[in-house]
């Protein structure tokens, strides 16, 4: 039993045990998953809790005298302890739940951004954002007439900070939303530093950790952000949850967004009073089942240890670019210096279209994503439609790599043989 | 670090050797043939040098075509002297598959009488969708039906003949 | 095997061994669930869809060129086909998928409302709403500087219409949204022909249909109403999933709500062109697993036959009702006539908080809802803090009315014996 | 109509009925037990004649409380002389545990030290938390144990206690 023992930072042999969608085949061949970075696969823990809870305890929660409503409530809730735990928040108060990371971070722009941005004012993104972190900015700068400020990249694809965070900022900057991992390239940026840096300017800063929650440590007190965003359906959870994660004084003093049951405290004809945080941000039945569940994601990536998920990506992510680098005229994107590259790669081959790429491994059971990765202004300032990303996580392994090297030599031999 | 990632390396493949057994060859081989028949020489051949590429000076209609697919687009621009389809030029950027049916399309259809023109477009259209119909009018075309193979990319396929038929909408009303 | 003959309108024998949650005990008593217009239970189809979802096909949809993509892609739009022909909507396309009846009311009113309410407009709700179709209108009237208008009820809970819709329509008048069977006590509005009024005063019309979607036949293009909400979680399906339909006219015109990923055609620096519709609705990753399993609920319902529902919660209810009113000193709320009453029933005891009722009926495995029930107007306008509320569904049987009125009669042995 | 609901009830009450015979008889006395302990004479009795209901006309310190699973609420109006409670009023609505917690809070507070009062909300909170330490100082309060055994109700218990303790710090501050 060799294959079972820990080798490396995870124990990959038994973590794909739990994956019940690994045993698949892809046109004859077992599914060989690598596009972990548009959603990961879910553990038979997670699938088992959903099921658990729709066939126990099932009720809808909050303000129920029932029993079930009462179990329904206590783990729903019980998961916001878990979650704020896993980022270390200060208190399960700071955790609103949304469907997802989009939704999150349109929460700020319209609650947060209506009330605090107007015209003249500063917004600073990155040329990196993903569009669910630049398109919200630009239409809250559209509609306010604030100013939309955006940090480029150098040529390795990491943000071009050589004049310092500052040469972006000016009195008016408000917000400064950045990315925490890139989707795409896998730059991964220095959001402590730069939060430090954006606060003594007086603006506040929001994560986009939809590619860092589910694959390192994080920690928003460290971080000292003030907003954070993810998503469970990228860290083995269910879809339809998503986190915000926001200062109490922030979400304390921010109007609502969306109104109406659970959120309010008292309705009247003329007016209505808001319900406490974070229920205020929480209109109407939530996602129950898949909060419920999402508690089974974070004790899995608990038990596995996230700087061991983050050691496993590193070891894969090397490999696979080691590997890479040995075929023909291929282009690699991202930094080169492992330590701030994620368990993404994205690359070309000249003169072939990533989706045809894609095509090619697909048939040998190989699931890349191949186009702008809802990274359209980066594809743009690096010349590019689109790229073929290959993105790891826990149960992939360097034999996977292997397969998808394999497979990518039948895109060189149709195209350039 | 790199003797860890050697080991881990080693260690998975022989788990996964086990999954590889049981792969299964004659599917295996199935699969390269509907990719042999998805990039045909000919394909290939109109992908990486594409016909009347460019634009026109003078044309009666253009007209951009969009795949959400991917994000990609083409433009036609379309010259109509007569009733015939004078010439054409096409330009924007897409896959192989979009690429070299925007290619065999402009060859296909330059100089021939809108009728005939819609008639193909018909043709290829139904091809695409599965019918075989037509197969011997669409000549050089017929290529194409290898995409059928790959439904996620039939849009690919598609994509120069919707924007053409738009474009004679537009001819036509100019 | 007499019991798995149909006999009314249901089989409900057979019904009832498809949900796993009435095998449950609460506190040693069989599980007596009359908490239905809260949340419904699940049958084991939809638990099967979710977890046969998670095993085989998970993927994030759209835009993916591999197999796991292309299928999961397939089964979500399958999903927004299905929903299109249960509630005879003219096309798929019409169909917004989002977390549930508050989000998609929110969604008009931001989306549409902000573009097409100004100060001095008018809003037509009514007294009956429940939050989630009042707070959002009313905070529409205090940013817009549009005025509420609330259309009362009378003895019966029933809509004051004597003098006709009219009355409250003025040339002003942007839109009404009204419930279409309102969720505590139970009054089933005639939507059909108030929209027909509405329109010729040239008012738009959303029907909030979160209690009838579930429980009776809707046709949207009979109704002839603008927009629709109505959420998965209370008609066999999963949480987090709502639906809005909209006329697909207005679904053009209107402006996005959320933004980022997936909604966007194409994203510039400077401005972003936008999704065709409904994509443009569904910003980041959508809630896929419930979206497909929301189908099989679908599916369930549609094998039942929609006006089978209907009969067997009017009998279950005429029933019920039957059986309170027997018990002394009661205050049994909502219409009496059972064409326009929907499978709910609310009521009092005098000098009984509902709460303790709840408490009472819980201890004998009875889950009922005391409280406002997101109704406040209403309850403000029949002069009471809340109700104990019973609402049935599908699985729910006469004897299972009878444990409840047993239970009840220990409410009076306390309080008032 | 009526027969068709006769039959309904007939053959399902049949079916039913096999579950109820697996109702757990001794697990339904310990219910009624409980509920029998929940909802004490006492507590009736304060339910329905509350004490010290109304409002005061100078109290140095007005409090509202306000219980989020219900949306009931209590007000209370305190008269602090010479770090005393000399006076109490309460009122609002809310279920038999929330007015009996209420009322028979008044009757034991009134002329107390504000310090032993203090002592008395520490004593209660802890007790509803789960304590039994203090249970003999608390005397009639005692009573309100039973709500133990129903969670989502020791907020109706301790909703007057909080904001007492709430007016207490206003009247400090005034
Ligand atoms: C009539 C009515 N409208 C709206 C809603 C809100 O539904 P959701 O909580 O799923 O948003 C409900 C649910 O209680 C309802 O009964
Ligand atoms: C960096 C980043 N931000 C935001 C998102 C959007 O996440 P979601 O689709 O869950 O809203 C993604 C997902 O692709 C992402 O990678
Ligand atoms: S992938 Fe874009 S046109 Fe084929
Ligand atoms: S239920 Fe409202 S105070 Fe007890």
């Amino acid at each position: 039993m060799t294959t079972s023992e820990r080798i490396g930072a995870l124990d990959v042999a038994r973590i794909r045990r739990d994956f019940p969608i690994l045993d698949r085949k892809v046109y004859g061949q077992p599914l060989v998953y690598f596009d972990n970075a548009a959603t990961s696969q879910k553990p038979r823990q997670v699938i088992e809790a959903l099921t658990h809870y729709y066939e126990t305890s099932n009720a809808n929660i909050h303000r129920a005298v029932h029993l079930l409503g009462e179990e329904a409530t206590a783990e729903y809730e019980g998961v916001r302890e878990k979650v704020s735990r896993f980022i270390n928040a200060p208190s399960p108060e700071c955790i609103v739940f949304t469907r997802n990371t989009s939704e999150s971070i349109n929460l700020v722009a319209y609650a947060w951004g209506r009330a605090n941005v107007s015209a003249g004012d500063e917004i600073v993104v990155t040329v990196m954002e993903h569009h669910s972190n630049f398109v919200p900015w630009q239409q809250l700068a559209q509609e306010t007439g604030a100013k939309l400020v955006v940090i480029g990249v150098k040529e390795d694809q990491t943000l071009d900070l050589d004049d310092g965070l500052s040469s972006y900022l000016s009195e008016r900057t408000k917000i400064v939303a950045i990315t925490h991992a890139n989707n795409t390239v896998g730059t991964i940026n220095p959001v402590k530093e730069l939060a430090a840096e954006a606060h003594r300017a007086g603006a506040l800063v929001l994560v986009d950790a939809a590619q860092s929650v589910p694959h390192m440590p994080v920690d928003v007190q460290d971080l000292d952000c003030d907003f954070l965003a993810f998503s469970a359906h990228k860290m083995l959870g269910p879809t339809g949850v998503g986190v915000l994660y926001a200062r109490r004084e922030l979400l304390a003093e921010m109007p609502p967004f969306l109104t109406g049951g659970e959120m309010i405290s008292k309705v009247t004809i003329d007016e209505t009073t808001w319900n406490g945080i974070p229920a205020k941000f929480e209109a109407g039945t939530p996602n129950i089942a898949d909060v419920v569940a999402f508690g089974a994601a974070i004790d899995y990536l608990s038990d596995l240890g996230m700087q061991n998920v983050r050691e496993h990506e590193k070891e894969i992510t090397e490999y696979a670019l080691r590997r890479l680098k040995q075929l023909e005229s291929i282009t690699i994107y991202g930094p080169e210096d492992i330590d701030v590259h994620g368990g993404v790669i994205s690359f070309n081959y000249p003169g072939v279209h990533p989706h045809d790429v894609g095509t090619i491994v697909d048939r040998q059971g190989v699931a890349i994503r191949s186009g702008h990765g809802c990274n359209q202004p980066l594809m743009r300032s690096l010349d590019i439609s689109g790229v073929a990303r290959a993105s790891f996580y826990v149960y992939n392994t360097a034999a996977e790599v292997d397969v998808f090297i394999d497979a990518l030599g039948d895109v060189g031999d149709r195209f350039n043989g | 670090m790199c003797l860890s990632t050697r080991l881990v390396t080693w260690a998975i493949v022989s788990t996964d050797d086990r999954r590889r057994m049981s792969s299964d060859k004659a599917e295996y081989k199935r699969q390269e043939t509907e990719l042999d028949e998805l990039y045909q020489e000919i394909i290939l051949d109109h992908y990486r040098n594409p016909r009347h590429k460019g634009r026109l000076s003078a044309p009666t209609a253009s007209e951009e075509g969009y795949n959400p697919l991917c994000g990609d687009e083409i433009i036609l621009d379309v010259e109509v002297t007569d009733g015939v389809v004078s010439d054409i030029a096409q330009r924007g950027s897409g896959c192989s598959i979009s690429q070299s049916s925007a290619s065999m399309m402009t060859e296909v259809i330059v100089g021939e009488p809108i009728a005939d023109v819609k008639g193909l477009i018909a043709s290829f259209t139904a091809m695409m969708r599965g019918s075989d119909d037509d197969l011997e009018e669409l000549g050089d075309l017929e290529a194409m039906a290898g995409v059928r193979k790959f439904p996620v990319r039939v849009k690919c396929a598609t994509l120069a003949w919707h924007t053409l038929s738009q474009a004679l909408e537009k001819a036509k009303s100019s």
